[in-house]
């Protein structure tokens, strides 16, 4: 539930590294270049080097063992600033996916060179308008793909690109495909976080059954495992956000006076930070919950649904606020806010939004 | 038959013989003819409209003939209202020189300040801006920081103002300034005309959240603006504003009505965007129950304007309604917003991307420009505060 | 969606005599004498004689032609200090159930002694934990009631029950009993509000045919009309709760200083107050439109979903701040505000809960 | 072995030999021992146990031996606690003279105040009951009207506490009293504690809307107090109110864990209720989704707690966190009752009516009776108050 000694460590380095290299001016500079990357490749270089694409994963599989809660603190601290980069995309999704559900050989294919950051993957999983695994259409049957995805990130960067699609037996499987020669139709198109997203369309796109992980055995429920590791991450990156909003927003009333006196002082908005607070808190609390047991080999389908779900409304209010009390030039491009605001909207439907996640958790619950 | 009689048969057979027919069609924002030097007509029958109605004065139809005016009287302008409404005239002139300016220059302004500026506002051939907020005032306007000092002939304007909508495109902006630094807030301030034109002023566009920007930083680096240009007493432009104010709800909400933003029914957006996709109706039953609750509550909306209404056809009007308008009108826009969002899911999170469509790009547009709702004009904040002294009467 | 001048003037009448004569402290007495009525009969037979038990029917079938509007005006004002009455049993529900179901011969047995204030009536329709048409059980077939129903109101005083159950064609019909003859079984019982309900059984209870409003002929819509008149009357009542509640508070507001200030100036408070009072006028316009819609006739089925969803809603907040902002002594019974409280859980169960209203609201927009 | 792990052994031989079997089960609220003159021990296994335990002192560990107390160091106590959490052994007392009064006392109390009253509360012979707040101070504490005049020899009290706990079945109480009406607020206040024997004292019990009552208001009517009652120095009370205070949270906190109200598992009831009807299946979607809304936030609160223990055992506890709980958890409880009465329906709609059960009637008393939850111990409105300065740091 708490860091120890070398995760508090490594969440230091990397505070200090994205506090001084990444800041929110970053995440402009990659909005701004609509057809470069989707995120910094020279940064994230520099992540690289320190080891990041390695974290979570244990020692046997080529990782340096932090365990996730690893990758909980990093995402906390890209959180903060913004920062674009393919943490969620291949370090969270993709390479869990290969580390849970691939063979021996296909790990040792693909993992050294995902956890050295030679190359990066990501993942396709969505489909329409909204996040659902249950409404999943796209089949793999016959060693074929078909139909198509919504809002896969990163594609352009990722070497390989996972496809996830259901068998004619309606178990979930998982196809590793090199996203520069496989045969598919992707639209690429920037979303209103400054970041880089495509839709694909596979009409008849072969997979060879070395590159379905697994190899022909059912791994429906590594797969499900991997994509609640991607949707605590995305939480986990929301946290940090919604953190760093709520600091500069008190900052803001504690600097601005108005009427002859501080901001800060007026008792309403004292009383909606302090309740900003309290969700940042419990949805923190959750968050450190859910990775915890991750690395404790317990289930998180029940606590992914919860930690997004929260994640995602309280996310949600902690930005209209932020705008709301920066007055007038909380809804200019000028500040910082507004990128925190619409970068929430997206988050919330990466790997599923809050209804989603309050259907599931209720079934989970039995009621 | 009655004069008034008279008048509605006259001005509807002046209204047909003058309104071309392409101009009695829905507007859109495109369309509207804002004054100005640099003004345009969109078409030969937008120009011809415009300039039989200014001709008339009746782009200004209360006002003084002396100045240009229609000088209608209240009876007479509001027939004038009806029958362009019967028969869908359009608006002949948006500016805020009509709606706000205009009537203030009226009640303060000297007759030589009146016999400059009116004629040209009723014509369309000034366009005007506002400068009120500067950046460090937000919802405390009184203290303001740009200043005008006294040189003899002159003032010396030095200092800057935020939210000045198109100042780019402005021909002159009226403007709070502080005459006297020593006065206690709401008494060193003077209320100043400034032709834009002068040396020092510039002007730079403001990018909100939305990507949209029709609003301006307009800034004064030793501007000189003459003494006479000064309306009302010296350090007495607070009650200049407070006239001006009066006006401005009133063109708030016409505004409204006039600036035809595409706006999308909750309802049937969700009908067709939920019965579409067939997965989507597997985690909809949130989404349904919220859909309902809003719905419900803007009807009460609606409800409450309609009893205002009747309260004021009967002139019962209950004096604390029209106080809770724009807190509950903007919060519930919000709200509808984002559950827009939330319903059209992954085509909602950009206006401009190609995966989503005219409607989406729009709703989001919207979503991102309405969050300025709650701050301008008044923050839901100091509504708040407004309700609680004036309509609940708690103390302060 | 105003009040016309006779209308006002009722309702300066009934508030006057409510104020005067039946204070708070009225609903005490009733909930102390708990084997006594449901309500004052002494106050009730004043309320008669001001002719309210007539108020809202057209002149041709006895009333006095204020039209349901009228009955709006009279339950603002009764609501106002949680007045215990018949109005809505009787008033609201049965009599409109006659007037709208009943057969000629019907409407002239009834009517005439309920306008006058002869006798009352009330209806059993709910069954189980919740209000629910679709979900009713209780069978009328072959001229006999099988079934249970819950929370009737105000029975020991009625002189008439009217039973709601299905046909065997699954059509709703509406049995008149003359309570203390029928054959059921009853439990009566007080509820936090201190007024008395009972629980029936009905193992086989006869009806004549000439007992069953209309005498043959559907009348489920007729039924489910007068239903809904009892739904937006008993909303009614809530309104005027709520709007005394918002004024007690904010006296207590503007009467109690703390830390050397009145606690009326407390922003968080204010702004809390402020949106009470947003609360209370958009439902309060929303029950005027609903009730201006009966009497001209149109159709209410969605009116009064939103209307009784809103005030459901509504009050319980408004009931909830009221205690809170009181302090301590809002949690005695010494304090009205807890009675308040207590009435707006009860009405919440009347004629469905929010959730009820929200889902039939959404079926009649269509999503 | 150490010292310690000798204590351990030895502590837990003697727990084992003097705490009868049934004094180690779950404790049930009509069985707490509550000290007193006119206590009395719900079974004989009961007293023996009591006296077995407070002739140790062990009814108040740490507190000296001279007093009666148990004389055992930090170390110790917390060896003895963990023992006994681990035996199953029930608290031998419950006594707010034991959680507050008592260390309060041995931080500021005389000799003389100490040797008099210490032993009676370790031997619980004497029952204590708080005098703090009154009608009309609320949050306010500090400008309590309760007034002591100096006669010489002894002080004149006259005033009202309320909010006293059981003070019908209290001994003696301890009251903050004015003692000088011209010094600001809290400079003027005294600790005094006051036999409830003397005369024109009076108890009247308080009606909660639950129904139930624990609550007093006292009434103080020419009461004639000794000087030797006064505890710490005269207008300084406020600062023994202050160490009383630091010992208030800890006992709020284990009072909760040991008043053992009855509650529900708002899943599992909502399973029972909503499966059982048939006809409620009908309209539960939205109740689903709520339950499901709020099952994750309570489960959050859990986790927080959660998260604060282990940040205590890695000695990194983190300041902030502890000034959230009381705010959080209180709402928390009130949602919770209001879900649980909506699921209820009209079966939550009394605690009395033959119409409901047990559960269904106790369900409904905790709704009435946790609307205090948010006013009592510090209002949510303070609890705001302190998060937003103490946690984040605005200005005030």
């Amino acid at each position: 539930m708490i860091f120890n000694e070398e995760q508090s460590m490594l969440q230091d380095t990397v505070r200090a590294f994205v506090q001084e290299h990444a800041p929110v001016a970053d995440l402009r500079a990659v909005r701004a270049d609509v057809n470069g990357p989707s995120y910094n490749l020279e940064l994230w270089n520099q992540l690289v080097e320190l080891g990041l694409p390695a974290v979570a994963l244990p020692e046997q599989d080529g990782g340096l063992g932090f365990g996730y809660m690893g990758l909980l603190a990093v995402l906390l601290e890209t959180g903060k600033t913004v920062m674009a980069s393919p943490l969620v995309s291949s370090v969270a999704a993709a390479t869990s996916l290969i580390q849970l559900a691939g063979t021996d050989d296909q790990k040792s294919l693909w993992l050294p060179r995902l956890t050295s950051g030679e190359i990066t993957a990501t993942v396709a999983v969505q489909e329409g308008r909204h996040y659902s695994l249950s409404a999943m259409q796209t089949q793999l049957v016959g060693g074929e793909i078909k139909g198509s995805k919504s809002m896969v990130m990163d594609l352009a960067e990722a070497d390989l690109l996972i496809v996830i699609a259901k068998t004619a037996e309606g178990k979930l499987a998982a196809a590793v495909l090199e996203s520069s020669k496989a045969d598919f139709d992707a639209q690429r198109y920037c979303l209103m976080d400054g970041r880089k997203y495509s839709d694909l369309t596979f009409t008849q796109t072969s997979v060879a059954p070395g590159n379905i992980l697994g190899e022909g055995a059912d791994r429906t429920a590594e797969i499900e495992q991997a994509l609640n590791i991607a949707t605590i991450a995305t939480a986990a990156e929301m946290v940090g956000g919604a953190e760093s909003l709520i600091e500069r927003t008190v900052q803001h009333l504690n600097d601005r006076e108005q009427f002859d006196v501080k901001l800060a002082t007026f008792q309403a908005l004292q009383h909606r930070c302090a309740e900003m607070y309290c969700q940042l808190e419990l949805v923190k609390s959750a968050v450190f919950s859910a990775f915890a047991r991750l690395d404790r080999g317990k289930d998180i389908h029940k606590a992914a649904s919860q930690v997004k779900a929260l994640a995602n409304d309280y996310y949600q209010h902690i930005s209209n606020e932020a705008v709301q009390m920066h007055g007038g030039m909380g809804v200019t491009d000028e500040l910082d806010v507004g990128l925190y605001l619409k970068r929430s909207r997206v988050c919330n439907q990466l790997f599923g939004d809050a209804a989603y996640h309050r259907e599931r958790y209720a079934k989970a619950l039995g009621v | 038959m009655s004069d008034l009689n008279t008048f509605r048969e006259e001005t509807r057979a002046w209204l047909l013989e003058h309104c071309p027919e392409s101009q009695r069609q829905p507007i859109v924002k495109s369309e509207q003819i804002w004054g100005g030097r640099n003004r345009k007509f969109p078409s030969a029958d937008a120009q011809s409209w415009f300039e039989a109605m200014s001709d008339r004065g009746w782009t200004a139809p209360t006002w003084p003939t002396a100045y240009g005016g229609g000088g209608l009287s209240a009876e007479e302008a509001k027939i004038l209202q009806q029958e362009m409404a019967r028969l869908g005239c359009r608006p002949a002139l948006y500016e805020i020189g009509i709606w706000m300016f205009g009537p203030a220059l009226l009640a303060f302004g000297t007759e030589e300040q009146k016999l400059e500026h009116i004629p040209k506002i009723v014509r369309g051939e000034i366009r005007w801006a506002q400068g009120y907020s500067e950046p460090s005032a937000g919802s405390d306007l009184a203290s303001l920081k740009t200043k005008a000092e006294d040189y003899g002939d002159h003032f010396l304007v030095n200092g800057t103002k935020i939210w000045t909508t198109n100042a780019q495109l402005a021909d002159w902006i009226f403007c709070l300034v502080r005459t006297n630094p020593d006065a206690p807030k709401q008494q060193g301030i003077s209320f100043l005309l400034i032709d834009m034109r002068t040396e020092g002023v510039s002007v730079s566009p403001i990018e909100l959240i939305s990507g949209e920007s029709e609003f301006c930083q307009t800034f004064f680096d030793n501007v000189k603006v003459p003494k006479e240009n000064l309306v009302g007493e010296l350090n007495k432009g607070w009650d200049v504003a407070k006239e001006l104010l009066k006006h401005e709800r009133a063109m708030m909400s016409s505004m409204e009505s006039m600036s035809e933003k595409e706006e999308f029914s909750l309802v049937d957006l969700a009908k067709q965007t939920l019965g579409v996709d067939a997965e989507d109706a597997l985690n909809n039953a949130e989404v349904r129950t919220k859909i309902a609750a809003l719905d419900m509550e803007m009807q009460a909306f609606a409800q409450l304007n309609e009893r205002m209404f009747y309260q004021h056809k009967a002139k019962q009007s209950d004096p604390r309604l029209p106080l809770l308008l724009k807190h509950i009108g903007t919060k519930q826009l919000q709200r509808k917003d984002e559950l827009l969002l939330e319903i059209l899911g992954n085509k909602s999170l950009s206006w401009e991307s190609p995966a989503s469509s005219h409607t989406e790009h729009t709703v989001t547009r919207n979503w991102a420009f309405d969050k300025a709702h709650t701050i301008a004009g008044g923050t839901s904040e100091i509504q708040l505060n407004i309700i609680a002294k004036r309509a609940l009467g708690m103390a302060s």
